[in-house]
């Protein structure tokens, strides 16, 4: 067991931010849009923290980032899946 | 002791893994919705467990939150979500 | 590290990583949906893991509570008639290119992440926490280093809330059909321990894990379950005093902000003696506001039974 | 009685917006005199804020007084205040033009004019933060706010295409935030700093971090500001939004999310600006350049034509990246950022312009629009302006810019650049000529009862394209700050 | 001796969990499967919570275990309810021999 710590976790970040831009790119479905754009910033998300812990001690700054991230995330979907119902409502 | 409790915990996670199946076979939108109920509950107890490994007592609180908002999903769920869903396992979209 | 924290780590992250994929892709939207909200469970999990349980605690009431509410909303909100909302699109055929490239992309990305030394802030952090005026690191830099971050981002949330409510009033299916007896009752139960846990998540924001958007989060779970249990918003709050809670937390945190000019002159340079109070106002208010804030979300537009209100 | 200091101005210009648009909000009313009280105050202190510039150059400002690299800092820099201005002139004519366009209307309408101004106060507040920020985390919060603010603007109508319009436009801008966002972790990962001054101290071009953060940020800025070929989301958002929305989004947003091009590439990312990326970019541009001038030159619906026309502008301003070298560097910067200012009061002025004649005309049909007659005769004044201005005809600010880069261009001895510009002014003056053209020599009747065109609904459009065509005359002043954007 | 008996307590948990899981494969329809999550579940994190409060040496966190025990009884009993209530609207017929 000889992996640099973190690893796996930077692998994970890698893996979810590419299925989420994947999907972004090749999913119609505007709700499945949103859910892999999601995904994706969880992906960076995840890489930020981790790089964060990689140096001597943790480092809150990351932290911080990704608690404005989360919320900035969340309000952007709202908006994303409003947006979503309305237009379904507007089908002739 | 901590190794116990990893054990205690990688082993939790392990049987919500297999229980992911329910998710894929459904059936019926219940039964995927009763699979994200008991990774609710199972995640409380990984949290409690990784509190017995680690000593952050942060993490008993992040288990505290799990345990209120456990009734949120289901509740959305039956309240917002089934009334007028379809539950068989087809697909909701044209193919 | 321990070879069992190792497996356990493994374990974890792949089940992240087919969740993802499941919520992306499933055939069926409504599993989909689970399986992203399943995801959001153990993505606290994983923050547990990389030891940043303040990250932890704002995802387990946000992933756990609201954003599943408002997928599973949305998703009862959306025509069922099969028809789906599309986009059309030219290069979205082709998924097996875009699969390569992401692949090449996924190898990159982690060759490179691999490869940086990750030199951080926390030192500065170190040196700067005797005179934040709080305990915890992530509060600190959340509510005094970077304030100016944190005001910005309840802007977008409000903004967020703005947005949604000049699409038009709301859409709620209001009645639902079903009977729910038990739910009232343990609304009732419940309720009084979501405002306690939200008074003590922002008290313990100034020394440890907790403070604002977590207690807000919970704060919103509380007042969302009680409207899913048929509770309406009492007509003396909606219009002008909705409207005033949703901004308190941005007019409050802007008038810190240009205040504490009276001080020193410098936009959001607290006075020492008088931080740790301002830091806990601002904590509060915003805590407070960003529950209404993410009520407002979930409702995805104007409360309708306003009178005088909206036109 | 001197004038406030910067740091004084620069609260001043971040907080008013904001402050006004959540009291905007609560209230639930619209008070024009508050909104044009706050919108001239912020207009009044960003000229404060020019006048300022000039004197005393760049300046930082650490906020909370935190000393970098743990603080955020505001830094006022010649480039970003030159934006600031041109936002507060476009802001102001904008706000103008709203009141007379929505205010007086009941039903639909009557929900589109309370909600346009808190969201055009948080767009102008999250451009302000962006033009003054010099940290890559507090720019991606500001981006955020300025992008969920458009995104609201472009549905402000709720009609159907508008809708779509709007939801295309928040994926593309949530997919720029979030590559962008990559981009801020990568360089965290590596250097440990935010700050934009900290970062280009200890930038090094070798380094993995650097190189994959430079093309995060760099690609997900691209997908902001539409530069072809992740422009698909603009024509629609800016064709079918409202008159002033599109001002604001063509003038300014898309222009904001270039500055922080110019910004990160001229300033931190300076070091890895070499031959192939140059041309690179360049290359993009000129694609952007083509492609947009040749669909504008297509378009039979006014507003559509003018939203092709921007693609087509940030074409013109991508060549800026071929152009620099470390000789002409400022003044290849100070081209670019002229042209975006330039672009920003020439096309919010076409843009209301339009809004007018689509307003006089009942129809948005090029062939359709009322000819030089009437009141009309102002809006097509601000158009014919408005164009000269966007083709560059001297003295206009467009001039001065396209004549900074075709020096640039010849000391370079880059033909193949110069040959581009001039080939994308033809297709301008092509496109913008047969507009001109359509509507003077072969209009359309005028409606029988033509709709009253107030002055807010023609000054504003007006006086921006006359600012656009005055203005050129001051930048080809020789005491110009020599310094535009902070380097390495 | 605490020690021992919460790693006996604890071990019971995780077995019981393993049951819920077991029956939520296995049983034939969503009654008999929510029998399986309500009842298992609750009772698996019930000795988890024990055998952790054995372990814990103050009491705020014990309190803050039993706590939790009672939240997930109560959401454990609604959400049941609720569940099963919503399927037999939906005419999902329970599951007969």
């Amino acid at each position: 067991m000889s992996l640099p710590p973190g690893t796996l976790f930077l692998l994970a970040a890698a893996l979810l931010f590419a299925i989420g831009a994947h999907g972004l790119v090749t999913c119609r479905h505007l709700l499945r849009k949103v859910l892999a754009l999601n995904v994706a910033t969880t992906g960076v998300f995840l890489l930020l923290v981790t790089l964060g812990r990689s140096g001597t001690a943790v480092d809150p700054v990351p932290h911080a980032m990704v608690l404005t991230g989360i919320v900035v995330a969340l309000s952007t979907t709202a908006v994303a899946l409003g947006l979503i119902v309305r237009l379904q409502r507007q089908r002739p | 002791m901590t190794a116990f409790y990893l054990a205690g915990a990688l082993f939790l996670l392990a049987n919500v893994v297999v229980a992911l199946a329910r998710v894929l076979r459904g059936p019926t939108a219940a039964d995927r919705m009763l699979s994200g109920a008991l990774m609710g509950t199972t995640a409380v107890a990984v949290l409690l467990l990784l509190y017995g490994a680690t000593g952050i007592e942060a993490l008993i609180d992040v288990a505290l939150i799990f345990a209120i908002l456990a009734a949120m999903a289901v509740v959305t769920f039956v309240r917002r979500t089934w009334p007028e869903d379809a539950d068989e396992d087809r697909p909701r979209e044209e193919p | 590290m321990h070879p069992v924290e190792m497996l356990f780590d493994a374990l974890l992250l792949l089940s992240m990583v087919v969740l993802a994929w499941q919520g992306v892709h499933a055939r069926n939207l409504f599993r989909a949906v689970v399986s992203f909200m399943m995801f959001g469970l153990l993505t606290a999990v994983a923050w547990v893991r990389l030891e940043a349980p303040d990250i932890a605690l704002a995802e387990a009431a946000l992933g756990a509570g609201l954003t599943g509410a408002l997928l599973l909303a949305t998703l009862g909100r959306l025509d069922q008639g099969g028809r789906a909302t599309r986009l059309r699109t030219t290069f979205m055929r082709f998924s097996l290119p875009w699969m390569a490239l992401g692949l090449a992309g996924t190898t990159l990305l982690l060759a490179v992440t691999l490869a940086l030394p990750a030199p951080g802030l926390d030192e500065a952090v170190l040196r700067a926490m005797p005179a934040a005026g709080v305990d915890s690191p992530v509060t600190a830099v959340l509510l005094n280093f970077r304030a100016w971050d944190t005001l910005l981002e309840i802007a977008v949330m409000l903004l967020a809330v703005v947005a949604l409510w000049s699409l038009g009033q709301d859409v709620l299916a209001s009645t639902p059909r079903l009977p729910a007896p038990a739910l009232p009752a343990l609304v009732r139960l419940l309720f009084p321990l979501f405002l306690l846990s939200t008074f003590y998540l922002l008290w313990r924001g100034g020394h440890g894990p907790g403070g604002a958007f977590p207690a807000g989060a919970l704060l919103a779970a509380g007042l969302v379950l009680a409207l899913l249990a048929g509770a309406r918003v009492p007509e003396r709050m909606t219009g002008a005093p909705l409207r005033c809670a949703l901004a308190a937390g941005l007019l409050a945190f802007l008038m810190v902000a240009v205040g504490v000019m009276a001080d020193r002159g410098v936009f959001f340079a607290y006075p020492p003696q008088h931080a740790p109070i301002l830091i806990a106002m601002v904590e509060i208010a915003a805590g407070l506001s960003i529950g209404v804030m993410l009520t407002a979300l979930f409702l995805g537009g104007e409360p309708t039974d306003v009178e005088g209100g909206p036109s | 009685m001197g004038l406030p200091s910067t740091a004084t101005l620069v609260v001043i210009l971040v907080t008013l917006p904001l402050a006004t648009a959540t009291v905007l909000f609560a209230s639930g009313r619209q008070p024009r005199t508050l909104i044009l009280a706050a919108a001239l105050l912020l207009a009044c202190a960003a000229l404060a804020l020019g006048v300022n510039v000039q004197l005393e150059g760049i300046s930082v400002h650490p906020i909370g007084g935190w000393t970098a690299p743990l603080g955020i800092h505001w830094q006022v820099t010649p480039s970003g205040t030159v934006m600031l201005v041109v936002t507060a002139l476009v802001g102001l004519a904008g706000a103008v033009y709203g009141t007379g366009y929505f205010l007086h209307r009941a039903g639909p309408e009557g929900r589109m004019a309370r909600v346009f101004m808190p969201l055009w106060l948080f767009a102008w507040g999250g451009l302000n933060a962006l033009f003054v920020a010099a940290d890559l985390f507090n720019l991606y919060v500001a981006l955020e706010v300025m992008t969920l603010a458009s995104v609201a603007l472009v549905a402000l109508s709720a009609r159907r295409l508008a809708l779509q319009a709007a939801m295309r436009y928040l994926l593309a801008g949530l997919f720029g935030s979030m590559i962008y966002l990559l981009g801020v972790a990568l360089l965290y990962g590596q250097y440990g700093v935010l700050d934009l001054d900290a970062l280009a101290a200890v930038m090094d071009p070798q380094d993995p971090g650097s190189r994959a953060g430079a093309v995060a940020l760099t690609v997900g800025l691209l997908a902001k500001a539409a530069i072809f070929p992740l422009h698909f989301w603009l024509p629609g958002a800016h064709g079918r939004a409202e008159p002033p929305v599109s001002a604001m989004l063509s003038g300014l947003v898309v222009a904001a999310a270039f500055y922080l091009l110019l910004r990160l590439w001229f300033g931190p990312l300076a070091g890895l600006l070499n031959f192939g990326v140059g041309a690179m970019l360049g290359t993009l541009g000129a694609g952007a350049l083509l492609w947009g001038g040749v669909l504008a030159l297509l378009q039979r619906r006014l507003k559509m034509m003018v939203a092709y026309s921007t693609v087509s502008q940030f074409g013109f301003a991508m060549l800026v990246f071929p152009l620099a070298t470390a000789a002409n560097r400022d003044a290849v910067v100070a081209g670019g950022t002229l042209l975006l200012a330039n672009h920003a009061l020439a096309k919010a002025a076409l843009f209301l312009a339009a809004g007018t004649l689509v307003r006089a005309s009942a129809s948005d049909r090029i062939g359709n629009l009322v000819g030089f007659s009437g009141r009309a005769r102002w809006a097509w004044l601000a158009v014919i302006l408005a164009s000269a201005a966007l083709i560059g005809v001297p003295p206009t600010l467009g001039f001065s810019a396209k004549w900074l880069l075709l020096q640039a261009a010849i000391a370079e001895g880059a033909w193949v650049w110069l040959g581009v510009m001039l080939g994308g002014t033809l297709l301008t003056f092509a496109y913008l000529g047969r507009l001109l053209e359509r509507a003077l020599l072969d209009p359309a009747p005028e409606p029988t009862r033509p709709p009253l065109l107030t002055l807010a609904l023609l000054l504003p459009a007006l006086l921006l394209a006359l600012l656009a065509c005055v203005l050129g005359l001051w930048a080809l002043d020789d005491d110009m700050p020599t310094q535009w954007i902070p380097g390495s | 001796m605490s020690a021992l008996a919460g790693v006996v307590l604890i071990v019971m948990g995780l077995l019981f969990f393993l049951s819920g899981t077991v029956g939520l494969l296995r049983f034939p329809d969503v009654f008999t499967r929510l029998h399986a999550i309500s009842k298992a579940d609750t009772l698996a994190l019930g000795l988890v919570c024990a055998g952790l409060a054995l372990h814990a040496d103050y009491g705020a966190l014990q309190l803050k275990l039993l706590l939790i025990w009672l939240l997930v009884i109560v959401s454990g009993a609604t959400c049941s309810s609720l569940i099963a209530r919503a399927a037999l609207a939906h005419g999902i017929r329970p599951w007969q021999r």
